[in-house]
């Protein structure tokens, strides 16, 4: 077990948004967190990325307990995150941007994901390297955020809506990658708003009701189950 | 009901202290409340901008001195000008710089709005000191005699009088204090505060945000004006220093900060402790600055509610009070 | 040279002078801010602070040099405290966007405290500090005599502009500092100690600040008032000059010098207008300043 | 028993006698002499304060704010006065012998806070009299109180012309020190002595810097025909960098600038004028300060500086050399007050209080009707020459005193650094003071 979430709950100011969110990523799987608007998916990220101190409940990452560190103690420990909106540093260089995924104290070439190997994965970096974040398009953007998270040779991905915003092609594209990335052996909790997408990427889901998991299965199950689609889903 | 009782009878007891005062207190004494009276509008008025809108000013006191200087300008050019019209002018001079300022201060927010706003009120300054033939510049307009008001019934009051000019001026401010907060509890209070959470929303609901910000900015300057206009009367002087220098608009700032963010009464308690903490150093000026600042720094470390709270934390927890705190006001953001 | 040419340069070279010490003040504002969104009223009483212990300094070891050296440090110590000890307590109240208006209070009530403890220290008389024997004097430039220690301000403003451009856009800390002014929660997700970083800018601002009050100390007199003459030009400068923008704040801080220098030759009395004018103008059509990138 | 009773008379005689002279003493409406306290006990920073029945004097000044350290100087020449006349037993007024009592009251150089200040002073601690300030637009709400409230001020240090003219005059204010008109005349009379002619008029954007200005133009026009004014420009209050301004001055070609600023104003100008290397000596009331020539390391920069003002140390007068003397004794190894010899504003000033206290030690009163009628027309030997109360507009006719800078200088810290020339140029008053002002008797 890489990741086990258990009885989470999170406040944003008063609103209590995670209300005894649990789930689990087992290692090197795909793993898809669905549900309309509002439910609290980004705010399991967060919460799990410390980014969003929960006021309750358990993280158990790697058999440690995370649930509130601080988020760089997160982060070096093993879980990368790759935000809503790409937030990349738009006034720092593509290489820049890449160097900043590198963790303190530790050598670019010291674990699986060199330079070298993310250029051999994003070619169009490698001729981008000396420009401005902001220089690039949407779908570069987005994947500058997920290579600069892999610069930190993550045991677990955590990527928020990846899809969002982008052409069709790039949709595919940033589909193919997370499909690669994956199997370097990368564990990835996705949450995604795009179904097709999402069902073509995971192996697992889990669907979120009103700031908890109401259901979780495989693809297979969820597609068996038009209801339970219908019920967490559907606007 | 019993808490409504209990309302009235603080009220009562509110309106009767107001009244006796003059029959009680010396004449020094007197001016002090009604000088802390005056600069709690002006602070109420700020706090329009600050709690209910989310617009941070560091320029609030340019409508503070706008009615100051429209006041008496007006009554030392113009002999037999009656008193009430008086602070009219002096509303309509910061209503009117506001009209005049709204088009540009309503397009920006945030930093940018209060450093708009010091920009403006330093301006004011640099052009009231550059016109000292008319504004007096560094030495103020001083010494001009407030006109009598002639009331139907009771004759004719003769303002020069501390007393009767207590109860001229206390009656309108507290009734200007009351419409502002008659203002905040109508259908546009909400909106204020929708700006403040929620700018997209109030659109989204169909009101024109920069139209809904100059009306507030009007009304708050209205008022403010209203507070410049009596203090003018009451201390017989306008002084480029004491309406437009540099503290006049960073004291009703800490004045709505020392009191309590987001409640509509802070203000007018944190003008109170400013007053008594000055009064209490009066023996010491050299120190009463030091002491001020360490009360300041003590109240954002210890009392970050301000010293409203007080009377909330001998209610309820620490914890509950905070997001008593946080869901009155800092819900989501204090401005955008 | 004609004696209008030679004027105008030597009132242009006057506004590089105090436009190179505004920007040593500023950098460290504009960092500050910046970085962290506290907008640190107290920043000018750090200037004025350290022109003080520049001054006890010079009065104990008669060297300048090593005023310059420990006054600047001593005070960036103190700011380091100010961070650690208070304004990382009132981060803790989670007061989301209200914390500015928080920080704010605090850093008023501690410009206040630092002026009347100077007070309280050395007295409310002017000091004055003296600039080291090699730089007084005059020193032929451009074809007339201008003051060395003039010179010396904008030299050493140079130099540390240069030394803090390569530290801010060539090192991997200043790709850090850069990143998180951007988006601190995104840099902290990657595995950086924010708040580490934090409290070295906020050191490293009130250090700029340090060297600035030592640099002025033999330029000015040192007087309690001090900070409060520099906390309206660093405003200025940083709002106009964009938060957290270095390029800005160097651009505004000369212009501003300049425009100082040259009002007094050709308007006197009235550059405090046409400044104030010409800020309201920009801020109004660029409310993050002109080279402003965040809000 | 014999010999008792023999000597008995004679000594009853002699302690009757005793007793008559003492008595008269106290009984008699007496000018005490100043300087009578042992002075080395004198410690500015640990003034007593006595309380009780006691003579309430308000003493109106900035203690906070960028001129705090005005009200700091005041507040010590204050208590110099204050701590002779105490250890002297104090003051007789109406019968009884009272010990004055300083009540401090902060001006922040903002007239609003004045205003709360003197009511303060006024209603709540009720003082005798009240004395002040630094600024013209502070004395002017000084004036405006001292009338509402009947109390007499004492205005030592507000000099611009226009405080007492018809339109501000009132009964209660006294001002004892020079005025703008009456400096600007007395440069101006100097000068016309000297061949310097082309003058620049450097002076801080206010109304007293403005005053100044105009009224040292009108006086150059006077006595000073040829003179030449090459140039004016008003800068703003706590200027930060006089530069710009002084490669003006410099190029211009003036040969003395003239300029109203005091501290630390005057202190940055003189520092920039060294840094700039330039020679151009500056003329005004506080160009004297001895720490600022302590501090200029060019040796040629401050020569030729000339003071003017209604005190200066460097006046032979019996009273003055005795004042000097007291003074420098005290001072001279005072880290903190790092005056040696008294400046001009600091005899001056000491010298107007005790002036004030002898007019209310002889009215034997604090009844104002009584000081004022006393005090109008009254004439008093000060330090440095005879002060008397003009009864028209209540400003105190004096003649002024000019000094140039020299070094080296008996009067310098050293001996031989930079400070007065020997001996100061006097200017008899029929000179320098300029008529009642119209509207005025």
């Amino acid at each position: 077990m890489l990741l086990e979430v258990k009885d989470l709950n999170s406040y944003y100011g008063l609103s209590h948004v995670l209300q005894g969110m649990s789930l689990t990523v087992y290692s090197g799987e795909i793993v898809g967190l669905l549900g309309r608007n509002g439910m609290g998916k980004s705010t399991t990220l967060k919460s799990i990325m410390g980014l969003v101190r929960p006021k309750s409940g358990s993280i158990r990452f790697q058999n440690q307990e995370i649930a509130g560190h601080e988020s760089y103690q997160i982060a070096r420990a093993g879980i990368a995150y790759v935000p809503e909106e790409r937030r990349i540093f738009s006034n720092l260089t593509v290489l820049e941007n890449l160097m900043m995924g590198v963790k303190p104290g530790e050598n670019q070439y010291q674990g699986g994901w060199t330079l070298a190997k993310l250029y051999h994965h994003f070619p169009f970096m490698k001729d981008r390297s000396a420009q401005k974040g902001a220089h690039l398009s949407g779908g570069e953007q987005q994947m500058l955020s997920i290579a600069r998270a892999l610069m930190g040779n993550p045991a677990l991905l955590l990527v928020d809506e990846p899809t969002e915003g982008l052409a069709p092609l790039m949709v595919q594209e940033v589909r193919d990658v997370l499909l690669k990335i994956n199997k370097e052996g990368v564990a990835i909790l996705i949450v995604e708003h795009n179904l097709k997408v999402a069902l073509s990427l995971v192996e697992r889901v889990y669907l979120m009701g009103k700031g908890h998991i109401g259901f979780s299965g495989s693809v297979q199950e969820l597609q068996s189950m038009p209801h339970v689609q219908e019920q967490y889903l559907s606007i | 009901m019993k808490r409504q009782f209990g309302k009235w009878c603080a009220w009562a007891m509110i309106l009767g202290g107001l009244y006796m005062a003059p029959r009680v207190l010396g004449v020094f004494e007197l001016n002090v409340l009604l000088g802390t009276a005056i600069f709690a509008l002006f602070s109420l008025s700020l706090n329009l901008l600050l709690s209910f809108t989310g617009l941070l000013s560091f320029g609030h006191a340019m409508f503070f001195a706008a009615g100051a200087y429209g006041t008496v300008l007006v009554l030392t050019r113009l002999s037999g000008f009656p008193l009430l019209p008086l602070i009219g002018i002096g509303a309509a001079a910061a209503i009117g710089l506001a009209l005049l300022l709204s088009p540009l201060l309503v397009r920006v927010s945030g930093h940018a709005f209060a450093m708009l706003t010091m920009a403006f009120s330093q301006i004011m300054y640099a052009t009231v000191m550059k016109l000292s033939h008319i504004t007096g510049g560094n030495d103020g307009i001083s010494g001009f005699a407030i006109p009598s008001v002639s009331i139907p019934v009771v004759g004719v009051v003769d303002m020069a009088l501390e007393q009767n000019f207590y109860y001229f001026a206390i009656s309108i401010l507290g009734l200007s204090a009351w419409v502002m907060w008659f203002f905040t509890r109508t259908p546009f209070g909400s909106i204020m505060v929708g700006i403040r959470d929620n700018p997209e929303r109030v659109t989204y609901l169909g009101f024109s945000v920069p139209l809904s910000k100059a009306i507030i900015l009007c009304v708050s300057a209205g008022f403010a004006g209203v507070a410049g206009s009596i203090y003018a009367l009451f201390q017989n002087m306008v002084s480029v220093d004491g309406v437009l220098g540099p503290l006049s608009s960073f004291s009703p700032l800490i004045n709505c900060f020392i009191g309590g963010l987001g409640t509509f009464i802070g203000p007018i308690f944190g003008t109170g402790i400013g007053t008594i903490l000055l009064e209490l150093m009066s023996a010491h000026p050299e120190q009463a600055q030091l002491v001020f600042s360490l009360v300041l720094i003590a109240i954002v470390l210890f009392l970050p509610g301000g010293v409203i709270m007080l009377y909330w934390k001998a209610n309820t927890r620490w914890m509950a009070v905070r997001q008593n705190i946080q869901n009155r006001f800092f819900k989501r953001r204090i401005y955008e | 040279m004609n004696a209008i040419a030679v004027m105008l340069i030597t009132q242009a070279v006057h506004g590089l002078a105090y436009g190179m010490l505004l920007f040593l003040v500023a950098s460290g504002f504009t960092l500050i801010f910046g970085m962290m969104g506290i907008l640190n009223i107290a920043h000018a009483s750090f200037f004025m602070l350290a022109a003080y212990v520049a001054f006890q300094i010079m009065a104990w070891s008669g060297n300048f040099w090593l005023a310059l050296l420990l006054a600047p440090l001593a005070i960036a110590f103190l700011g380091i405290l100010m961070e650690r000890v208070m304004l990382r307590r009132i981060r803790r109240f989670k007061l989301g966007k209200a914390l500015v208006l928080f920080e704010l209070m605090l850093t008023v009530g501690i410009m206040v405290c630092i002026e009347e403890a100077v007070k309280n220290i050395w007295g409310t008389d002017p000091q004055i500090i003296n600039a080291p024997d090699a730089l007084r004097g005059l020193i032929p430039c451009f074809g007339m005599t201008y003051p060395a220690y003039r010179l010396f301000i904008i030299g050493l403003a140079c130099s540390i502009l240069i030394l803090l451009s390569i530290v801010l856009f060539k090192t991997r800390l200043g790709n850090i500092v850069r990143a998180a002014v951007q988006d601190a929660e995104m840099t902290v997700a990657l595995g950086i100690n924010v708040p580490l970083v934090f409290t070295f800018v906020f050191g490293l601002g009130t250090w700029l600040a340090g060297v600035a009050g030592v640099a002025a100390g033999p330029l000015l007199t040192v007087f309690p008032g001090l900070a409060n003459q520099m906390l309206l030009d660093s405003f200025i400068v940083v709002a106009l000059g964009g938060f957290g923008s270095l390029m800005g704040a160097f651009i505004i801080s000369m212009f501003l010098g300049e425009l100082t220098a040259f009002g007094v030759q050709f308007f006197p009395g009235y550059s405090t207008i046409i400044l104030f004018g010409f800020m309201a103008f920009v801020l109004t059509f660029r409310p993050l300043g002109l080279f402003g990138e965040r809000e | 028993m014999k010999s008792i009773r023999a000597i008995a008379p004679p000594v009853t005689c002699i302690c009757l006698l005793c007793l008559y002279i003492i008595s008269m003493d106290i009984g008699a409406a007496r000018a005490f002499t100043p300087l009578q306290a042992d002075f080395s006990s004198y410690d500015p920073e640990k003034q007593e304060i006595p309380s009780g029945d006691t003579i309430k004097v308000g003493l109106l000044e900035p203690f906070s704010g960028q001129s705090a350290s005005a009200g700091e100087i005041s507040n010590w020449l204050l208590g110099w006065v204050v701590h002779d006349i105490n250890s002297q037993g104090g003051i007789m007024v109406d019968g009884k012998m009272k010990k004055i009592q300083v009540i401090k009251a902060d001006t922040a150089t903002q007239p609003v806070v004045a205003k709360r200040a003197l009511q303060r002073l006024i209603l709540n601690d009720k003082v005798d009299f009240f004395v002040g300030t630094a600024g013209s637009h502070i004395a002017i709400i000084g004036n405006q109180m001292a009338e509402k409230y009947q109390k007499i001020f004492l205005n030592y240090s507000a000099y611009s012309v226009h405080l007492m003219n018809a339109q501000n005059f009132n009964r209660y204010t006294f001002r004892t020190c020079s005025t703008t008109d009456i400096n600007a005349r007395g440069l101006a009379y100097y000068f016309s002595k000297t061949p310097i002619r082309k003058f620049y008029i450097l002076c801080q954007d206010y109304s007293y810097g403005q005053d100044f200005g105009a009224s040292m133009k009108k006086a150059l026009k006077e006595f000073v025909p040829t003179a030449e004014v090459v140039g004016e420009v008003y800068h703003p209050l706590w200027l930060k960098d006089f530069a710009p301004y002084l490669s003006k001055v410099q190029a211009s070609g003036a040969e003395m600038i003239i300029s109203s600023d005091w501290p630390p104003d005057s202190w940055n100008l003189m520092l920039a004028i060294d840094q700039m290397g330039m020679t151009i000596p500056v003329a005004g009331q506080f160009f004297d300060d001895p720490r600022m020539g302590e501090n200029l390391k060019n040796k040629k920069v401050g020569l030729g500086n000339t003071v003017v003002n209604f005190h200066l140390c460097n006046v032979e007068t019996e009273r003055n050399s005795r004042f000097n003397k007291i003074f420098h004794e005290r001072y001279k190894d005072n880290a903190k007050v790092q005056i040696d010899w008294p400046t001009g504003v600091v005899g001056g000033v000491i010298g107007h209080f005790y002036w004030f206290f002898d007019v209310v030690q002889r009215a034997g009163t604090l009844n104002t009707e009584k000081i004022i009628n006393l005090w109008e027309g009254d004439t008093y030997e000060s330090f440095a020459g005879k002060l008397t109360m003009r009864k028209c507009d209540h400003q105190a006719v004096m003649d002024m005193f000019v000094s140039t800078l020299v070094s080296p200088s008996k009067w310098s810290k050293t001996g031989n650094g930079l400070g007065y020339q020997e001996q100061a140029v006097r200017i008899p008053a029929d000179i320098v003071m300029s008529p009642c002002p119209e509207g005025l008797k």
